[in-house]
């Protein structure tokens, strides 16, 4: 982990989010995306109020993880192959690579919970006596989350089915995190029952962050 | 005996443990409160257990595939996972029947069922992945890391019931405290051990078949096919 | 690593993708301060060669190496950052602005933002160096491709096509490239369809037909 | 509306079909990614049965709009600007343009939207009394999503962001079928309460196909 | 639609993309059976002009009028079919095959399937007519590109650097159907940038400099 190995990530880091911010995706596209399913859901189906403000934590990680696996497909993470040729090139370390898309996701990811999380609260009348605990449960799952899609992309990289196949890998590994996330804030427990979720949570990212920085190098390979 | 002699002994023996296993189910005791459709307690565990085993099987084999390299751990790693899924399809099918008998619905909402099922999605994306990538070597290197991800899963499937207290049986089985009458436990891992025969029979079939198709595969490009270059001539028109 | 006398050595090469047999047998060999054009008909494998001497596809057969490591070994990886690659299609991030797409492979590589910007100045576009690569014609995007490899500096060049899309003022860089590289006792595969045009900055030429090196 | 014009649209039609029978994005990504959905959603929310087999038909519906959308910018219903080039210059009538691409999208929209129903039916215990319904108002949903992904997807095309505002345009636009697929299939009411849920249906998809129809040769001007 | 001695006929003509000024003041006519050579730097307009040409970017000031149509009036999307355009970068559908994208072409154009054979047999790939187009190499694709124009017989055809890419047995190709083009009393714009190469198949030639035509 010497000093070419930040200044790579880095590098990449910044590259993602500057691409991002001038394709401006996320922001004019699944954010507000987003936010229609979060009203149209409850319209659809025909919930009461009641029962909407015991759900809504509940919804909002759903939203969060359906659209969270959409931006990890999002244009601006997606490289073309002459893209990609001209990257591995460059000789950059796959683990560095890992880091700094992983990120650029997060924050890209956290910026969209945070707004997911506002819309919700304002249309659902959440009961959000256990949401101080979002301060330590959206970057967990911004960061999971992020992870998972990094290391999908690289799997399906270069496959035919290719970035069609992410959505489908990430979704069910992301259960944990999802579960995880919806327990802590909703489940407020004396006891510290939300602490053994956040600890679920942590183990979860860890793993992941494990597992990407393990097979970065023999994926990268593949190409 | 040859190898292929060993193998289909293994395949008998798989066949009449099971049917023994099963003949045995029937005529274990009756558990009053619970009817015959009990009896699905012996397809239902040991095949949802053995697809536990698949799965770690398939862990243990991309990992050992990414540390030496040899195509073979990736084949045993593909192979298990397929018959893993083969054998969580009958567990949630066999579940939904059981289901049906004693719930009166085929599914219900239920975090362990939900999980399973999510279970089954990982891995059908595992062998969705597989099926995407033709060449042996980039499918191994790729589906490898899937594979070690893919555990992850089991782990909220096991613990379901206890985090969420629903309709589903709690774990029975825990270590020093088994709650199942003897007869029941004595049935229950006589269809366990049929169940692993099944398990190793299929997965040393699936494995000769793999190894088939990876030969296949290698003969085909040690064949000498028309080069795709060739396919171009020059213009008809242009240059008369 | 066996120190080895050429840039690029190819024994029985041959190249699969999927059932397609690409090439077969080829036999290669690239010595420093060497300059190859490679010749062959459309279809012939040439962008397919480039890409297996480039380290970006793995041959499926025979004995490749290049800037003396094997292609087989995960050394592989470490010979990346000395080759340069130049393709059909331009490579650049449309989203960021040309300077930008420099600046990137300058982090990455550890050459200093300067050399970017200078780099640009090189290949006369220095005026357009905030236009969002999207936005730029394909001939200004080539150029900043050539500009990325005079910055770089890549021990092993691989040209494909290099003089389409350039403009006549633009035309020289191809040749200039060519004379940096081999300089430095670096080596060059050009390929190209024009035969005449290519003449005077190859050392050697050779040509693919039948996905073999004839 | 001559032979011309059915020569057109049925080529456009065949050329959408193909490359989705070639790339196989829905069945290998939308129908599975949906299912997930419908999986996932009750067991975040923590809905038990009940309240389930009573709004399982909207979760249904809201699952088949989202998804529907993804459909429309699946990457063989996007042309490069390239492709988009060379069709214009085919000199294709813009009408017949319009009936082909949105013929494609209502089958493949059919398709997913039939799995979706049986998934549904199978996880939801759904109450199926009202769904013989559903000969109408799958192929009539199906019909408008696709006809509103082909105009968004035209409108924009001649917008820089491109793909990525389509969802957005589609969805809001999409509510009032969802709301009669929904009611259609939910209210069964002798007074024939559910027909006139099928006539607001109907209307939209009629409005839909004369909006597309008078639009189609504005929209291609702007190209 | 009034009769045009010119097949096209610009004056005046300014091109704006956003707040950029791309072209300004173009005094253009190419009259039926005149193939004009267009030459001009990296990023000075020319695959601009062409789309300006080919109907497909409205110009923002001037009177432009192509196969007797104003550019202005909703007539132009008339005159498409007679319009030809081979550009940069391949337009086909890469999950299709090479004959498939033709058959698609032909299907949309009211011409027969036995064309679409023909077209690509008369550019040397039939053989490789059911290969996917995105696995075909990047010449192979411009040659199917070349069969589309091929089988579709425009009136005004407009080609962008259209040598690059093709291989020596294909490149009389260009001429070729130049020739077919100008035979039939329509007319053709060539963009490149090798004037010894043109010269035999244009007659005339036309500088864009400084956002107009010198
Ligand atoms: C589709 C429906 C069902 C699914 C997907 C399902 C899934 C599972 C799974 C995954 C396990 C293994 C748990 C572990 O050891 O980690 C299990 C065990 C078990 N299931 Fe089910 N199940 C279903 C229906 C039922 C029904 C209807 C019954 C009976 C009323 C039942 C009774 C049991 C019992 C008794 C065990 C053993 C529990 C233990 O000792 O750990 N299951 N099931
Ligand atoms: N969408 C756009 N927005 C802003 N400027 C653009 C856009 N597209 C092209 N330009 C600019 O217009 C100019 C002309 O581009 P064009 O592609 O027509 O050049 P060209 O003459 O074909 O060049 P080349 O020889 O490189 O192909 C360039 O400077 C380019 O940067
Ligand atoms: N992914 C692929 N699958 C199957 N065949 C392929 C694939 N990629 C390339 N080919 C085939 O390999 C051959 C060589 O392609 P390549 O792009 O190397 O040709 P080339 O010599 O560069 O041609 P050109 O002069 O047209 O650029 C072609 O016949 C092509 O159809
Ligand atoms: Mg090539
Ligand atoms: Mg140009």
């Amino acid at each position: 982990m010497n000093s070419g190995f930040w200044r790579q990530a880095m590098a990449v880091a910044r590259r993602d989010l500057e691409r991002e911010r001038h394709a401006g995706e996320v922001v004019w596209v699944t954010i507000p995306f987003g936010a229609i399913a979060l009203l149209l859901v409850p319209l659809a189906v025909g919930i009461n109020q009641d029962v909407l403000s015991r759900i809504g934590t509940g919804m909002l990680f759903v939203v969060v993880m359906l659209f969270g696996v959409l931006t990890s497909i999002r244009r601006t993470n997606i490289e073309t192959p002459p893209q990609r040729d001209a990257i591995a090139l460059l000789g950059i370390d796959p683990v560095a690579e890992f880091a700094g898309k992983t990120a650029a996701s997060a924050v890209v990811l956290l910026v969209f919970e945070v707004v997911m999380a506002a819309v919700a609260v304002a249309l659902y009348g959440i009961d959000i006596s256990g949401w101080w605990w979002m301060i330590i449960v959206l970057p967990l799952t911004a960061i999971g989350l992020a992870e998972l899609g990094t290391i999908s992309g690289a799997i399906a990289a270069s496959v035919q089915a290719g970035p069609a196949l992410v959505p489908l890998l990430v979704t069910p590994l992301a259960i944990p995190l999802l579960l995880g996330a919806t327990q802590t804030v909703e489940n407020i427990d004396p006891d510290g029952g939300n602490l053994s979720w956040l600890v679920l949570m942590a183990i979860v990212v860890l793993v992941l962050a494990i597992v990407g920085v393990l097979t970065a190098r023999p994926l990268q390979e593949t190409r | 005996m040859t190898a292929r002699g060993r193998l289909a002994w293994l395949d008998i023996t798989a066949v009449i443990a099971v049917v023994g296993a099963l003949v045995f189910a029937m005529v274990s005791p009756r558990v009053e409160s619970q009817g015959d459709s009990a009896r699905m307690l012996f397809i239902h565990v040991p095949t949802i257990w053995l697809a536990y085993l698949a799965f770690a099987v398939t862990f243990v084999a991309s990992i050992a595939f990414l540390v030496t390299r040899k195509l073979k751990w990736d084949l045993v790693a593909g192979s298990s996972a397929e018959i893993g899924v083969v054998f969580t399809t009958v567990a949630i099918i066999g579940g939904m029947i059981w289901g049906k008998a004693t719930w009166n619905v085929y599914w219900t909402w239920d975090a362990r069922l939900t999980l399973t099922a999510v279970m089954l999605f990982v891995y059908i994306g595992y062998l969705a992945l597989r099926r995407a990538i033709p060449d042996p070597v980039a499918r191994a290197r790729r589906s490898s890391v899937l594979g070690i991800l893919g555990l992850v899963q089991l782990i909220p499937v096991h613990f379901s019931v206890t985090w969420w207290r629903t309709l589903h049986q709690t774990n029975t089985f825990r270590p020093r405290d088994i709650q199942m009458d003897g007869p029941i436990l004595a049935a229950l891992l006589v269809s366990v051990a049929a169940f692993t025969l099944v398990y190793a029979a299929l997965l040393r079939r699936r494995y000769q078949l793999a190894e088939m198709e990876l030969e296949a595969h290698r003969a085909a490009a040690a064949a000498e096919g028309p080069v795709a270059g060739d396919a171009v001539s020059a213009p008809t028109i242009g240059s008369t | 690593m066996p120190a080895s006398n050429f840039h690029v050595e190819f024994s029985g090469v041959g190249v699969r993708i999927g059932m397609a047999t690409i090439l077969r047998d080829v036999e290669l060999t690239v010595a420093p301060g060497e300059s190859l054009g490679l010749f062959g008909a459309n279809g012939a494998g040439k962008t397919t060669l480039l890409r297996v001497v480039a380290t970006l596809l793995k041959p499926s057969g025979g004995s490749a190496r290049v800037l003396g490591v094997n292609l087989d070994s995960p050394d592989r990886f470490d010979v990346r950052p000395r080759l340069g690659l130049i393709g059909h299609s331009p490579a650049l991030y449309p989203e960021l602005s040309l300077l930008a797409n420099l600046e990137f492979a300058a982090r990455v590589s550890g050459v200093s933002l300067a050399a970017a910007a200078e780099a640009l100045r090189a290949v006369g576009m220095e005026q357009a160096a905030d236009r969002p690569a999207g936005e730029a014609s394909f001939g200004m995007q080539r150029r900043v491709e050539f500009a990325r490899e005079i910055m770089l500096q890549p021990d092993l060049l691989l040209l494909d096509e290099p003089h389409s899309a350039l403009d006549p003022s633009a035309i020289e860089l191809v040749e200039h490239i060519v004379a940096g590289v081999l300089q430095r006792s670096g080596a060059v595969v050009l390929v190209s369809h024009d035969v005449d045009r290519v003449a005077p900055m190859v050392t050697r030429t050779a040509e693919l037909r039948g996905g073999t090196i004839q």
